[in-house]
């Protein structure tokens, strides 16, 4: 068969996560690259084709900054493709990985996803300045963390929800990351920590919301006749599911990512997944924001709507809870280089299937787990199905 | 198709705005060594593959080629040859320059790669053209590629 | 690669729409452009809807050549796919075509849209955002107009292949003349070679008059398996083969002659369209001429002909019009305009329609197989090949 | 993170770090600027802010009438084919209270920014604009009514910003 083919995540690479590292781009897309392929076992010259997923240039300060990164993600004399589907870009360049095998064109993809935020001085916020519609919305004034405050606000409006149930996920992931290596922002906070912290846009706190970062991140996905050859513990993308919404993000009613639910229903249709909590051992859902978190979960079918914060409350999202969601410690945890937080999701969950999670591995010998991302004017949603 | 079209072209709207912003870079874990060597000791650095065995100007983390980590560095002297060569005449705006640029990639014997630099103190270049780095004077040099303010031809 | 294995579907183009292209478009938003196009395209492919029809929707562009970040949020709505699977390829139109070709291969969508367009009459400081895409730290603090890297290789191209000038001017009076007969161009002109040698050299031996001009367009192409395709056309163009290679984004390390990435770009496409002889196999050729001499240097990266030998060609007529395998029969970039990001579209726009019979006064008579080739331009070392024909 | 692995690459630095020397870099600030064409919609829609008035166009389709206005339905994928004026009033659909300028300093004052519901246009179809004249923000309220408060017309110049924000009323 040509096509249809199943396709294995067999290695996975990724740097720290720090606010400024010293190295450029380029040196850290090789440093996450060159360590997804240790893991696999494999070398450069095993790789048929690259797919780079990156953030805005306006971070970095490159045009065309997917050009400029490819011989760190090892693209030299290869078939090189960049996908930017705005902060939901991490979990989509497996995806795009994915059809490079699954079409048969290629039987080996290297995923590489970078992003140096700190380039932008003197703060990377400005960046995201120019995301809104230049007539409309620019001049009255537009920033990142408005959008995402009138989006919390109306979340909690509509379901009654208390900023301390929201305030329980920022606790969790953060003490979460106190085992990730990586981590930028592991810490024992408290509910009072998070609501006394400084308001930058009501309701949305200091506390509640993931730093900037620079990092990057990488895997090794193969077809099955090369899995077969690298590994005995090979991971299967067994869904892939991906929505955007309309460019009138005024016009949406924002208590609901309706794209994130059709992107879960298009993978998890793929995966053969009927009913997702039961399914699904553990999640890995988008958390830029500790809300943000919440309405993935809802958006992943993962709870009825508004239901999250009650699973939150009741301990089910912990590590050792029935649906563990964010065991890595999550952007809040591990700090937000774009496109590489999204595929350290993905990393997560191939590492907690795979039994090699160390401090952080769910108990349960988790087989099925998803991780999401969400990007562009609360728009985009990107949904990975993995299983053991 | 749309059912109605701008026909007074009068009303046709434009509006103005930029994206601009400021970017610092880190020079990265090869660039801030080599270009070190070159504001502190005008040294012209490269650095070798262990696998592939080609040294690369300028130097980096990685070879771009196998992936090996590089971590022999090499002076490989200020001096080496126009490869390619072009005489700018206009400047980005689209402006006529007061005088040409000569924009060449010059390249070092047994390097691969070289450096893209600007030729100064000659109207006159060519391909094999053998040429030599004029560093800034130190106190100038701020780590940055322009601590060499240009190449300029050996007299043979 | 699997090319050897049984294939599960074909993949073939079934509709195209085009607007553009023209110096400017004050009237259209980037939006309306794309709207325009859209619709086209969609009633092309026989008239399908797009909110029900379309499975997967691809569109190709850059921020900094829309003058935003995270331009893809800006492009749902008027290609019909908002609440749909839509995603932004950072890259050429070419490359959104190889995805759409690979989604469709793996058996799980049966119709993808590949959309590129440029809005370049929206960018005041065109060449200072080129100049952004230089590296940071080894190159761009050089300053002076990006286009010297252009002057650098055509003087290491001429001085390897005993190409002249003369040739090179030769492809701009070509390909502005055969712009004439195109609707789409914006630059077509009856010019003399004369007149491009006596064009002022901006980045020596680069002349003015070999430089492509931006231009605003916006093309919107319908992809579809095998079974899908036969039921919305009769006029199914198939995808035989696609490839895309970087080379390196060093300008130190890469080669200044022999467009590397093309030539393993091609490679790439050739083994999979079975292609072993393409002289003889192709009938036609759209290649990325952003430059004069870029046209040259790609024919030979593309195995038409020995390095060194373009120039030849083009002098004896053979890639003429009514030649033995005529190049940019469009007028090319340099006479349609650079469609940007939409110049790998524009490439596959003019193939698509040779190949149906639809090129009017420019018509290559019997064409059945034909070839599409980009470049990402300055300061990139990217490119992409289509081969394309009516016959499946 | 993977057990596997027992060294992360990464040198981490400093923000003072580029102040004091420990860390070397290049600096640059591109020149990139614009003159987006507004085109047939937004054209049109400034031209009505500048008479003091918002315009909608209309899909006879779905029957909705949408702000800011487009010359396609997104959701029928039809031209749309009329226009029509929707008043100056509408209700908050959300809001925030923003402590943070575009560049992340921190203001003194905090501006209220709000997504509002205009009264004529199909249920749900807001613009985002910034509130005033409110007192206390404590006392702001989801669903509360507003009214745009615009500038004279002599200052009008066929932006978004000739309504200066939204203020609010009874209702």
């Amino acid at each position: 068969m040509f096509g249809k083919k199943r396709v294995a995540i067999v290695g996975a690479g990724i740097t720290l996560f720090r606010r400024n590292l010293k190295e450029t781009g380029k040196e850290l897309a090789y440093h996450a690259a060159k360590m997804a392929l240790e893991q696999a076992g494999m070398e450069l010259r095993d790789i048929q084709s690259v797919v780079m997923g990156t953030a805005p240039d306006a971070f970095d300060g490159v045009h065309m900054k997917g050009e400029y990164l490819a011989d760190g993600a090892g693209a030299y004399h290869k078939p090189y493709t960049r996908v930017f589907v705005g902060g939901g870009t991490g979990v989509f360049t497996p995806l795009a990985g994915w059809w490079h095998v699954a079409s048969g064109k290629f039987d080996t993809c290297l995923v590489v996803c970078e992003e140096k935020m700190s380039s932008c001085y003197p703060h990377p916020q400005y960046a995201f300045t120019t995301i809104f519609d230049p007539i409309l919305e620019r001049p009255i004034g537009m920033n990142l963390i408005w959008i995402f405050a009138l989006e919390m606000h109306r979340y909690m409006h509509k379901h009654n929800i208390k900023k301390e149930d929201i305030a329980l996920v920022s606790v969790k992931n953060k003490r979460n990351a106190l085992d990730n290596p990586i981590a930028q922002l592991g810490a024992n906070i408290t509910v009072e920590d998070v609501l006394n912290s400084e308001i930058m846009a009501w309701p949305v706190q200091r506390l509640d919301v993931s730093p900037t970062s620079d990092g990057a991140a990488a895997v090794v996905l193969v077809s099955e006749d090369v899995a077969k050859e690298v590994t005995d513990n090979p991971v299967w993308i067994d869904g892939v599911g991906w929505c955007i919404d309309s460019t009138h993000w005024t016009n949406r009613d924002l208590y609901y990512p309706d794209y994130v639910e059709y992107a879960a229903r298009m993978a998890y249709k793929m995966a053969g997944i009927k009913n997702p909590p039961k399914e699904i051992d553990v999640a890995e859902p988008y958390d830029p924001f500790d809300y943000k978190e919440l309405h993935h979960m809802e958006g992943l079918l993962l709870c009825r709507k508004g239901e999250a914060p009650k699973l939150t409350r009741e301990g089910v999202t912990q590590r050792d809870g029935d649906l563990p969601v964010c065991p890595s410690g999550g952007l809040l945890g591990c700090g937000n280089p774009i496109a590489a937080a999204g595929l350290m999701k993905v990393c997560e969950i191939f590492w907690q299937l795979r039994g090699e999670a160390g401090k952080r591995q769910v108990p349960g010998d988790p087989r099925t787990g998803v991780a999401q991302a969400w990007g562009d004017l609360m728009q985009y949603g990107s949904v990975i199905v993995l299983r053991r | 198709m749309s059912l109605e079209k701008i026909t007074n072209p009068l009303n046709a709207r434009h509006w103005l705005g930029h994206m601009e912003a400021d970017y610092r870079y880190t020079l990265g874990v090869a660039g801030e060594r080599f270009l070190k060597e070159i504001k502190e000791n005008a040294r012209i650095m490269g650095a070798k593959c262990p696998k592939c065995g080609v040294i690369f100007v300028p130097p980096r983390l990685y070879c771009e080629k196998c992936f090996a980590k590089l971590e022999e560095w090499v002076d490989v002297g200020k001096r080496g040859e126009v490869y390619t060569y072009t005489v700018a005449t206009i400047d980005v705006d689209g402006k006529k320059l007061d005088k040409p640029q000569i924009y060449a990639l010059i390249k070092f014997e047994g390097v691969h790669g070289g450096l893209i630099h600007r030729i100064g103190e000659t109207d006159k270049v060519y391909i094999g053209m053998k040429v030599e780095a004029v560093f800034k004077p130190p106190s100038e040099r701020k780590a940055s590629i322009n601590d060499i303010a240009y190449f300029k031809p050996i007299e043979h | 690669m699997k090319g050897e294995e049984k294939t599960l579907s074909e993949v073939a183009i079934v509709g195209v729409g085009c607007v553009g292209f023209r110096p400017v478009t004050p009237e259209l938003s980037y939006k309306e452009l794309m709207f325009e196009a859209a619709v086209k395209a969609y009633e092309d492919a026989g008239g399908i809807n797009p909110r029900e029809d379309i499975d997967v929707f691809v569109t190709c562009a850059e921020d900094y050549l829309e003058g935003f970040s995270i331009f893809d949020e800006f492009v749902p709505d008027q290609l019909g796919a908002a609440l749909r699977p839509l995603f932004t390829v950072s890259g050429d139109g070419m490359l959104g075509l190889a995805t759409a070709y690979m989604l469709i291969k793996t058996g799980q969508f049966d119709t993808v849209v590949v959309e590129a367009h440029s809005k370049a009459s929206d960018i005041l400081t065109y060449m200072d955002i080129v100049q952004f895409g230089l590296d940071p730290i080894f190159n761009r603090p050089l300053g002076g107009h990006p286009y010297y890297i252009a002057g650098l290789e055509m003087t290491r191209y001429l001085y390897e292949t005993g190409t002249t000038e003369e040739q090179c001017a030769q492809v701009v009076v070509k390909n502005k003349r055969n712009a004439i007969l195109n609707p789409y161009a914006a630059y077509g002109a009856n010019i003399t070679l004369d007149q491009v040698m006596r064009s002022e050299k901006l980045f020596h031996p680069l002349k003015k008059l070999e430089i492509s001009v931006p231009a605003d367009g916006c093309i919107v192409m319908v992809l579809a398996s095998e079974k899908v395709a036969e039921k919305l056309t009769d006029k199914p163009v198939w995808v035989k083969g696609v490839g895309w290679c970087t080379e390196t984004p060093s300008l130190e390390t890469r080669d200044w002659t022999r467009a590397v990435y093309t030539r393993l770009a091609a490679e790439m496409a050739y083994k999979e369209a079975k292609i072993t002889n393409p002289w003889r196999d192709i009938d036609f050729a759209e290649i990325h001429d952003l430059f004069a001499y870029k046209e040259l240097q790609h024919m030979e990266a593309l195995k038409l002909c020995d390095y060194g030998e373009a120039g030849k060609l083009l002098e004896e007529g053979l890639t003429g019009l009514d030649g033995e395998l005529p190049v940019n029969p469009s007028g090319g970039l340099l006479g349609m305009g650079y469609g940007l990001e939409a110049s790998g579209l524009q490439k596959v726009l003019e193939v698509v329609l040779q190949l149906r019979g639809e090129a009017g006064a420019r018509q290559i008579d019997n064409a059945e197989v034909g070839l599409a080739h980009t470049w990402r331009g300055i300061p990139t070392a990217t490119g992409a090949v289509a081969i394309l024909s009516n016959v499946k | 993170m993977s057990v596997k692995v027992k060294h992360f690459p990464g040198e981490e630095i400093e923000t003072k770090d580029f102040r004091e020397g420990k860390v070397l870099f290049e600096s640059f600030r591109p020149k990139a600027r614009y003159a987006w064409s507004a085109g047939i919609a937004i054209s049109r829609f400034l031209e009505e802010l500048k008479n003091g008035r918002i315009i909608a166009s209309t899909c006879s389709k779905c029957g909705r009438i949408m702000v800011p206005p487009r010359i396609y339905c997104e959701k029928c994928f039809k031209p749309t084919d009329g226009w029509t004026y929707v008043k100056d009033t509408g209700v908050i659909n959300t809001f925030s209270v923003s402590y943070i300028a575009s560049d992340a300093s921190r203001l003194k004052e905090p501006i209220v920014v709000a997504v509002i519901e205009l009264d004529g246009a199909s249920p749900g179809m807001g613009i985002v604009h910034l509130l005033g004249e409110y007192g206390d923000w404590r006392q702001l309220k989801i669903g509360m009514r507003v009214q745009a408060v615009w500038k004279p017309p002599e200052e009008r110049v066929g932006a978004i910003t000739d309504i200066k924000y939204f203020k609010p009323v009874k209702g």
